[in-house]
């Protein structure tokens, strides 16, 4: 007998689901060869991503990093933006002109990274600021971040700032134990990233990021605070990354005691054990629901794969908005 | 009343801050203090809650300032030195830079660069780095060398709608003065010509247009009319007035404050040699700081950069040809 | 045997390491994984203790290495990408940059930027920003074109007294072969004629090198000599070689894959006009990548930045005036 | 009756009164109009400056800010180089070349700072990871920096990278309620800045930076522990600043109620003090010493201001040190 579909979790569930289906989606055109440059996956850190994307509303601000598949759909982002970034189509969010995991609509509140880790994250407070000069109230931010980026002096001025201004933003920090093949050993010397909260003023939230109902809950207390005006909250999510740093990456680094260990769980399994066993749903849904993500993806490529790439020719090669400075000085 | 090209820089953004919502401004100390240098001076009183102090944190000032720009605000960024803005470079020219190009979200910030040398300012409190800004796609450089440009094109940067890195001469701070703020100006991209000549072309631009300018009041003396060509910004340049000036003049001496290597002169030259080669009956020549770091003691520093007496000479050597 | 580019700055490294115990390895990744692109793959293992994974501190990672110079060691650091080096920029140009000149201690440190566009890099994994470097006094700044050159002046590179930035192109790490390593080469300062011709001197570097001599075969198809300078150094730049090549083609084409403002084509236009300018016959051309990001995909990319097409094109306008 | 003069806080009082002396003779030059640039005074900051150079044996590192003149001559910093770079004299360490502050003996460990706040503890780390490589132990290095310079990202760069190698890094943080005229509210969010110790990994210590016998115990003990091999320490010393950011700088933003507290105590007044009170000196010997350091100072700047500023005519106009490459490629 199923219970009330209205569980937050079945929710992110379905996310997670979908954001790992389009992962495998785009590991698979790696590996055929239909792919320009890099794929990066956010395979076991599903669970957090989308609780992140789900403690989000509309008018909030998120800046997701590369293992962000599942936050971004929780947070409105469509299956194809994502495959029309990926696949090149000129009529995707980036035109072509950025790939990958560098997309985003910042007039939705979604920012396209830069690569340079940490960098987002005052921009965040930045957009988090100009709303409390436009004296729009009750938003917050999401930032996201490896283990690894905690070393930037980028992160470091963010959080800091954000802790003066005590600006509504949610740190999230996915510690999944390694920054490509660097272990956290050699990144960094504190017993947990969460002690560093307390040197920046702002609010602490340790979670284990392979536990679905724990992110959900403690994102959500998080994002509460800040949006209560509690200031920054930084939330470290333990995991193991359960792919390589990039689809060209093996992670052969990855110790094996390590992936069988608790921490080295899959979030989506987990979570799917969990919820069978809640009876919240049922086998039959859960395949229903994965052959409608993989019909909506495949849809998606498709579409994408029809559509054309950008035309040099027709291409503007401007990089300033000021179009009267492109007519007088052109190129 | 009589302004200073410093008192140019507080009334603009004054001004700024009093015309548009949009404004506000986020710098070390420039709050209540009214800024290392006094530009900002009674503007947090004026405007409350819009003139900020923020941490040492020029990263972190620049990825603020985008992050507002694209929620349609206007900030302004003061940096206290332009050569600590090497700190603050990769959100300039990776973050605000690309913005535009990469989504067709705009990003109209303003970066103030407190810049150039000064007696005892020393490696680190002097320098010119106006060419790395401009080096990259998607940044407006602009450098002011009157009291009036520095108050007309603080305000045209701040209504662009792109990154404008606006390098204010600290040198001019209060060594310029004017009677009055110009109601009307020539648009940001356009050279002025600060003296006419026939004789030989000087491409400057900010404090050196003065020592230019000395250098042809000097020059005139000994029969030699000297055309000094202010370029106001250094990207994007207006080729065409540098080219019209060179087609009367047919000589040309690019003068910067700068390092050489790469720097305006260097791509000046490059510009008129390609575009307006026939136009040339003597080689260009370019005139800047020795390729050193800036020292602090002025005997040195006298002589790390050009001035009148130096402008001068290169240019008899052209003249006499 | 055959040698890739990559190899050879892999054997340069372990060269090093083993000949001189001042040399040590520091950035991410580079120890047992062997870097992002493998070019200190097994050295880690090889000379243990020496190579080794820094955190994602770019500026500590230079800072770092400046405090071992001092101390006399011969450190070299791997950027992930050059473009993630604007973030140890202040490092590299303020710090190691000015140690020798303001207290007479040399700052021997490599610093190695994976550099350059590959097919589906984008605009933050592709840039060259060899400019930014060569701008400011006190670096030495390195563009080797070939696996002999990459392997020779790596090893150069560590040797020097002097902070050098070693820009190594990605898309040459694989490309190009050789049978085996040199043992004599060119010094450091010195460019290399990569092909000889009479009737255009095109002066590149870097990847670059070879959309030239591309070009240059297309053009001996076309009955046109072309003399292809390679410069592998762009600062200190060779412009002995550069103004005697124009000597006898008294044509001249600089080619980049940098973005145009004041980049190394500028610089060295603006040389040959100021300094070789009766050697000339025709105006100075240059021909870089577009002034914006560089671009994702492939069908941009390849129109962003020059090719041999753009190459002879451009000749071909040059040589037919 | 005195006391055996072997107490340490008699020997670090002589250097403090030498530099409060030092610093006054520079004030006093600059309303002179006799130093080009500015003047940065560390007073009220020489108990803390002291003790951080009396903690460093011959061998070690030592990274002065603008406020460390005591420090400076305690590491063995001669009051002639300290006069001779304010004045431009060519024979000093900097030639002329810099000034001020700004000045220092590489190869003695004294390392002249750059003004970028933050940027010279990572290359402090960078002189001890040489002495581990060579195999010099049992160095300390030591970094001074201001609580506004905390907010670098190269301090957190720097210290987290101290903490990853286990450097025998001293961080000295002197939180002397202002950057310039920004106060902490402004800068920093924590309750305390030696919360952030846990964040790194590294050892914390606080102290009260008006009171010499402490900081000679809190520094001391930091060192011991770096020493022994304890990995970095972090410590943070309170105190106010008891002059302008520089000696144009009035310092009028400073509320009296502040200079009037505990904090705005001078510390060479409090030290004197206890030292009379303890009877370990008395007021003759005092004014002896004074009037030695007077005599030392007057006669440095004497001799500098005879000696020749540098000559732009004989000044090699070289910014790179292989000179094979200057002879090749000149200017
Ligand atoms: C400033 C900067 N330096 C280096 C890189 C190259 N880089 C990209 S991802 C990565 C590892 C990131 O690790 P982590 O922050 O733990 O995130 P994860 O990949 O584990 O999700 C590195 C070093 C970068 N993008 N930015
Ligand atoms: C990166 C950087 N940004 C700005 C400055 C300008 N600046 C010099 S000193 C100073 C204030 C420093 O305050 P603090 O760190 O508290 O040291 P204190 O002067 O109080 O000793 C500032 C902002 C700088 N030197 N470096
Ligand atoms: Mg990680
Ligand atoms: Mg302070």
């Amino acid at each position: 007998m199923l219970q009330p579909v209205t569980e937050p979790q079945l929710a992110a569930f379905r996310l997670m689901l979908r954001a790992r289906l389009l992962d495998d989606k785009f590991a698979a055109l790696y590996r055929a060869g239909k792919i320009h440059g890099g794929v990066f996956l956010g395979r076991g850190q599903e669970a957090l991503s989308v609780s992140v994307g789900l403690s989000l509303r509309k008018g909030d601000v998120f800046a997701p990093l590369i293992r962000d598949a599942a936050g971004r759909l929780a947070f409105g982002e469509t299956i194809l933006d994502a495959v029309r970034t990926y696949l090149g189509s000129s009529l995707g969010p980036m035109r072509g002109r950025d790939g990958n995991v560098h997309r985003g609509r910042p007039r939705d509140g979604l920012l396209p990274m830069i690569s340079h880790l940490g960098a987002m994250i005052s921009v965040v407070n930045g957009m988090l600021f100009a709303h409390r000069l436009k004296k729009i109230s009750g938003t917050v931010g999401a930032a996201c971040l490896g283990d690894g980026a905690t070393s930037t002096g980028a992160f470091h001025e963010a959080l800091n700032q954000a802790a003066v201004e005590k600006l509504p933003l949610l740190m999230v920090v996915a510690d999944n134990q390694f920054a490509y093949s660097t272990p956290t050993s050699r990144q960094f010397a504190c017993d947990e990233l969460v002690d560093k909260a307390a040197g920046y003023g702002v609010g602490a939230h340790s979670v284990d990021a392979t536990d679905l109902t724990a992110c959900l809950k403690v994102v959500g207390t998080a994002a509460a605070r800040a949006r209560a005006g509690e200031g920054p909250q930084l939330i470290v999510a333990k995991l193991l990354r359960l792919c390589g740093h990039g689809e060209h990456d093996d992670a052969s680094y990855i110790p094996p005691e390590m992936k069988n260990s608790t921490l080295g769980r899959d979030c989506l399994k987990v979570a799917e054990e969990y919820l069978l066993q809640q009876k919240w749903t049922d086998a039959a849904t859960l395949a229903t629901w994965r052959s409608e993500a993989i019909r909506e993806i495949e849809d998606a490529v498709a579409q994408a794969q029809r559509e054309p790439g950008p035309d040099p020719f027709a291409e503007k090669w401007n990089a300033i908005a000021s179009e009267h400075l492109n007519e007088t000085h052109p190129q | 009343m009589s302004l200073t090209y410093l008192d140019a820089i507080r009334e603009a953004q004054a001004h700024a801050l009093r015309d548009d919502p949009r404004v506000f401004i986020y710098g070390q100390d420039v709050g209540d203090f009214g800024g290392a240098f006094k530009a900002t001076k009674n503007l947090a009183k004026e405007f409350p809650g819009r003139v900020l102090d923020s941490p040492i944190s020029e990263d972190a000032m620049v990825g603020l300032a985008v992050g507002a720009a694209i929620e349609g605000m206007r900030p302004i960024i003061e940096m206290q030195f332009a050569d600590f803005s090497t700190v603050g470079f990769n959100q300039i020219v990776n973050q605000a830079a690309t913005l535009f190009w990469r989504t067709g979200v705009s990003c109209p910030i303003t970066v103030r660069l407190p810049f150039g040398g000064t007696s005892g300012g020393g490696p680190f409190h002097s320098q010119c780095i106006e060419a790395i800004y401009a080096h990259y796609p998607g940044v407006i450089v602009l450098t002011p060398a009157t009291v009036e440009d520095a108050y007309s094109m603080l305000l045209e940067a701040v209504a662009l709608d792109d990154p404008v890195v606006f390098c204010e001469h600290k040198f001019l701070y209060r060594h310029l003065k004017a009677e009055k703020l110009p109601s009307e100006a020539l648009p940001i991209g356009k050279a002025r010509i600060a003296r006419e000549g026939r004789d030989l072309t000087v491409v400057t631009y900010s404090a050196m247009v003065h020592e230019a300018l000395e250098a042809a009041t000097e020059l005139s003396g000994e029969g030699w009319e000297i055309e000094v060509v202010d370029l106001r910004s250094v990207k994007p340049l207006d080729t065409d007035t540098i080219m019209a000036s060179v087609a009367r003049t047919g000589k040309l001496l690019c003068v910067g404050e700068a390092w050489p290597w790469g720097g305006v002169t260097a791509e000046i030259i490059a510009r008129v040699a390609s575009e307006g080669y026939g136009l040339l009956d003597a080689a260009p020549q370019r005139l800047n700081a020795k390729d050193t770091p800036v020292p602090y003691h002025p005997n040195l520093w006298t002589a790390h950069r050009p001035t009148a007496v130096s402008v001068a000479e290169a240019a008899r050597k052209i003249l006499r040809q």
